[in-house]
């Protein structure tokens, strides 16, 4: 089984860690794992993105055009990928950014308010974790515990602190699938 | 009896390829007696450059180094850096050091690379057969400045003691001739001292040899050290132009 | 001809000094003198007369140029032995000088040795050659060499060519042009050279003063190498 | 023993390290400036030396000086800066200089841009600088062979007395995988040619590749001719995924051989027979598997983010005595797994070879 996911949003909007948190995570389950950043003038163009492959086997190309799962954090992106994400696939999507979103049939869909979610817990900067709790309570690719883990490998010692704020972000985005 | 004076025991028997009358054989046997004296021979390292001393590691019994063109002192700061202990000089001519190697000067200079580079100005390309140097002389004619160096049109001499002098961190530099007697012990004890400051790890040093080239001249011997202390010494003023401590008077 | 002691051989670059040079020590040699041949070419690393040191060492010429070791070399290392060469009065000394303008510099380090003694200081003169086919450029060449190397000319080698084209006609034409330049300069034509019987004329047989040079070509590319003997001329 | 994630150029970085190299000399130029970054920090650490030299020129040349006093050193640049180290790197091999040189490379010619590309293969397989010369290149397929073939490109950089190249791209070098770190290494090999300083010694040590008395330099060309040939018949590497039913065979390297693989694994799932035969050694190439596929009646395609480079290797090595297809990406950009995917199955439906 091998599952490609593409990660997307606006630069500071944190999509680099919450796929390195995937990939990482895939990696702590003893799956092979690739997380690879876009390249070139897009990381200069307002949208930042990353390809992470989770696998039974080994990874092929680590640069995923056509993904199973998107995390999309803004419009712009939102509006790039949506079209790619394969058939059966699953999309979650900000909400308090992406007003209206097409219904797309045959994927997933999950609108989920991050930021907001994310000011209830006093910290707009976790809105990446509500997304990535979310998409992974949707497509189960990684366990929570495995994503909360690997916030001790992935954040520096100096932001250790804030793991329990993370993981309740993580954990809010994950209640809401039912 | 104590012997006083012998063949350095840091040079090879080896005869040298110099024209006649070539100044290089008289730095390359004050470089060997500086070793010599201060006993590194075991620990020193030479760098060779592209020019007329490209064969320079026949001549000198150490370990060393054959550069690439202006690169010595890249090369230099290589070797130091694995050897901390080794004693570590470049030897190279003004077409090498000021004109193609002048970025790897001025860093290694810069960055207070501790080896010592002696430096031979004799403001004339030998190797390649008398081409303009970075330091050949206002109106001096050149295969390549055949009407003589024409300043509005090629710019000026690049005086190297003066502009390296001007970094924080060379801890000695000196400029020396060659020309006669009293001058080349001077310059020996230049050299001596450049050693000495690599050795108490001061940080890089620098002398400049104003040397000739009769071939390329197309003078004497005698003729070209005329002209060394004539026509270069006013252009080229010798002295000690920078040092981090009171050179001790001898 | 007359001829001095020491005979140096100068010109434009690619003007066929060298092979002058080389021819000039067979002739002086087959005369029954000691001779010597220094290399002063420190232009050129390539066709140089050093290249022939073995060869023509074998017919008794010696030839000094470089450090030993270093001919091929770039290089412009002189030896000694060039002094020892000029302090031998039994010998018969040809310089082959690099092309101007810098080879004739040179020679200024010998400076000394010329004006104790009497000299023949020639210009090889190839009118075929870019930039003198006017006898006036001829002229300026032969006061810059004066000038660079503070030595008086003493007469010009005809060798008016175009190497493997050259025919009687091209070689005549080219001849004018180089008695015209020596006329201007004042200077003897002291030899013209020629590479096969054909070139030469019934008017330069009959010509009372004989200064036809047969010359032997040595200085060619590897893959026209010298193989065979000298030739008996 | 536990796997990390790291970034393909930290991978190269940290195996370095742990392979014993203590001599880093760089100068900034994306896409590997996280070579020298990680450097900085990290040899401090281990007691190395870390210089950010004044250009590549330089940093080439303190490699030589390094090198020749028996230090394992390194070297990391993209492009245009390789190709202002083809100097040092000719001096160094024709002075047979041990070391290791990464190339992260982006696109050319010129200042090109900074987007993946596998242009530079033929610089770094040909020689790349003046004279008859050749380094050992390697191409790494993932991170964990970052870390394995550097530490191996020390090795065999001291045990041939040659120049090393890694080469890879910006796609392998942002790229990051687990791998697994070895421990640190003490390094004991003998260097009795290094330029130590005498120490006792009876004749002194020269680092040198001038070659300009009498037939010195033919002679160093013969010994350096006798020791490719060795390096040709004991280090040649590659991986041949099922090349053996495979009716057509993908031939590339790095960031492309991962692209076709996904490709092929695709193919494989509707039970059509590609293989994938991924060179490891760029230099020395395995010609001869080549030929034996070849040999065996197989077609062949090459993928690669160039006009066509490592594709004349191939076309050489099978000689005429198989077809041999190209698809290749210019502009910086990367072939998509569809578009390797769609190229196979045409030539597969093409038929024939």
């Amino acid at each position: 089984m091998t599952y490609e996911i593409i990660c997307a949003g606006f630069g500071g909007q944190g999509v680099m860690l919450i796929g390195e948190l995937l990939a990482y995570g895939g990696m702590l389950e003893g799956k092979n794992v690739t997380w690879f950043p876009s390249y070139g003038p897009e990381m200069r163009g307002g949208t930042a993105n990353c390809s992470v492959v989770i696998s039974d086997q080994p990874v092929g190309s680590p640069i995923v055009s056509e993904p199973d799962g998107l995390i999309a954090m803004n419009g712009p992106s939102f509006e790039k990928f949506k079209g790619t994400v394969k058939p059966g696939g699953a999309i979650v999507y900000n909400s308090s950014m992406i007003e209206t979103a097409p219904v797309i049939p045959g994927l997933k869909m999950l609108p989920v308010p991050t930021n907001d979610i994310a000011s209830e817990l006093g910290n707009n900067k976790v809105a990446n974790m509500v997304a990535l709790g979310a998409f992974i309570g949707l497509t189960k690719i990684i366990t929570l515990a495995s994503a909360e883990k690997a916030l001790e490998q992935v954040l520096p010692e100096r932001h250790h602190k804030l793991i329990p704020l993370n993981v309740a972000a993580l954990e809010k985005g994950m209640a809401l699938v039912k | 009896m104590q012997k006083v004076f012998g063949y350095p025991r840091s040079l090879t028997p080896k005869r040298t390829h110099y024209c006649p009358g070539c100044t290089h054989g008289i730095i390359h046997r004050l470089i060997a007696e500086a070793i010599d004296d201060l006993g590194i021979q075991e620990q020193t390292v030479g760098i060779a450059p592209v020019g007329c001393a490209v064969l320079a590691y026949e001549y000198f019994d150490v370990d060393f180094q054959e550069a690439a063109h202006g690169r010595a002192p890249a090369v230099a700061t290589g070797i130091k850096r694995v050897h901390p202990e080794a004693i570590v000089f470049s030897y190279q001519g003004d077409g090498d050091l000021a004109s193609i190697g002048t970025a790897e000067i001025i860093h290694a200079a810069a960055r207070g690379e501790n080896i010592t580079v002696i430096f031979i100005n004799n403001t004339v390309y030998g190797m390649t057969g008398g081409q303009m140097a970075p330091t050949t002389l206002p109106g001096q004619k050149t295969t390549t400045s055949p009407y003589g160096r024409d300043i509005t049109k090629v710019g000026y001499p690049i005086r190297v003691c003066e502009m390296l002098a001007t970094l924080d961190g060379p801890a000695y530099i000196e400029r020396v001739s060659v020309h006669d007697p009293k001058h080349i012990i001077k310059a020996g004890r230049a050299i001596r001292k450049a050693f000495e400051m690599q050795i108490a790890g001061k940080g890089f040093s620098l002398v400049e040899v104003l040397s000739t080239c009769p071939t390329n001249w197309g003078l004497t011997p005698v003729k070209a050290l005329e002209r060394l202390k004539e026509e270069m010494i006013p252009y080229y003023p010798l002295g000690v132009f920078r040092s981090t401590e009171e050179v001790a008077k001898e | 001809m007359p001829t001095k002691r020491i005979t140096i051989i100068t010109g434009a670059f690619g003007s066929g000094k060298t092979e002058v040079a080389v021819n000039y020590t067979q002739l002086l040699k087959r005369a029954g003198h000691n001779v010597g041949l220094v290399d002063l070419d420190i232009v050129n690393p390539y066709f140089r007369s050093r290249e022939l040191t073995d060869f023509l060492k074998a017919h008794g010429i010696e030839v000094v140029s470089t450090q030993p070791g270093l001919e091929m070399a770039d290089l412009p290392a002189l030896s000694p032995r060039i002094f020892a060469f000029l302090q031998n009065e039994e010998l018969r000394v040809v310089f082959d000088v690099g092309g101007y303008p810098v080879g004739a510099k040179t020679l200024g380090r010998f400076e000394p040795y010329f004006r104790a003694e009497a000299y023949d200081l020639w210009l090889v003169v190839n009118p075929y050659r870019p930039g003198y086919d006017d006898p006036e450029e001829i002229s300026k060449l032969a006061q810059a060499i004066e000038a660079a190397s503070r030595l008086r000319l003493t007469g010009i080698v005809d060798n008016a060519n175009l190497g493997r084209e050259t025919d009687r006609q091209s070689r005549e034409e080219g001849s004018k042009v180089v008695e015209e330049a020596a006329r201007m300069l004042n200077l003897p034509v002291v030899l013209k050279t020629y590479t096969a019987e054909e070139l030469i004329t019934p008017a330069d047989r009959d010509r009372a003063a004989n200064n036809l040079f047969p010359l032997q070509l040595f200085m060619r590319p590897p893959w026209e190498e010298v193989t065979g003997e000298l030739r008996e001329i | 023993m536990e796997r990390v994630m790291m970034k393909g150029n930290e991978a190269l970085a940290e195996g370095a390290i742990r392979a014993g190299c203590r001599f880093f000399f760089g100068y900034p130029i994306t896409p590997q400036n996280e070579i020298p970054e990680y450097m900085a920090r990290r040899m401090p650490e281990v007691n190395g030396v870390f210089i950010q030299a004044e250009s590549e020129v330089s940093a080439i040349n303190m490699v030589y000086g390094a090198g020749g006093a028996g230090g394992r050193a390194l070297t990391s640049s993209s492009s245009p800066g390789i190709s202002l180290k083809q100097e040092g790197i000719s001096y160094l091999a024709g002075a047979q200089v041990p070391c290791v040189i990464v190339n992260v490379a982006r696109g050319g010619p010129g200042l090109g841009g900074l987007t993946p590309s596998q242009s530079d293969y033929f610089q770094a397989t040909k020689g790349g600088g003046h004279g008859d010369y050749h380094l050992i290149v390697y191409a790494p397929g993932t991170g964990q062979e970052m870390v394995d073939l550097i530490g191996l490109a020390f090795d065999k950089a001291e045990e041939y007395r040659n120049p090393v190249m890694i080469l890879t791209d910006a796609i392998m070098g942002q790229m990051m995988e687990p791998v697994i770190l070895p421990p640190i290494r003490e390094v004991t090999t003998e260097k009795p040619w290094a330029t130590t300083g005498k120490k006792g010694r009876a004749k002194p040590n020269l680092i040198n590749s001038l070659g300009i008395i009498g037939e010195d330099l033919a002679r160093i060309n013969i010994e350096l001719q006798e020791k490719y040939r060795k390096i040709e018949t004991n280090e040649i590497r590659y991986e041949a995924d099922g090349t053996g039913d495979a009716d057509l065979i993908v031939v590339a390297y790095g960031t492309t051989s991962r692209v076709a693989r996904s490709a092929i694994n695709m193919l494989r799932a509707e039970g059509k027979k590609v293989g994938l035969l991924r060179p490891i050694t760029l230099w020395p190439f395995p010609k001869q598997i080549l030929a034996d596929l070849a040999a065996q009646g197989k077609r062949f395609l090459v993928v690669e983010m160039s006009v066509g480079q490592l594709v004349e290797d191939v076309i050489l090595a099978v000689n005429d005595r198989a077809k041999v297809d190209f698809f290749g990406k210019l502009n910086g950009t990367v072939p998509t797994v569809r578009e390797v995917y769609n190229t196979i199955n045409a030539l597969l439906q093409k038929g024939g070879a």
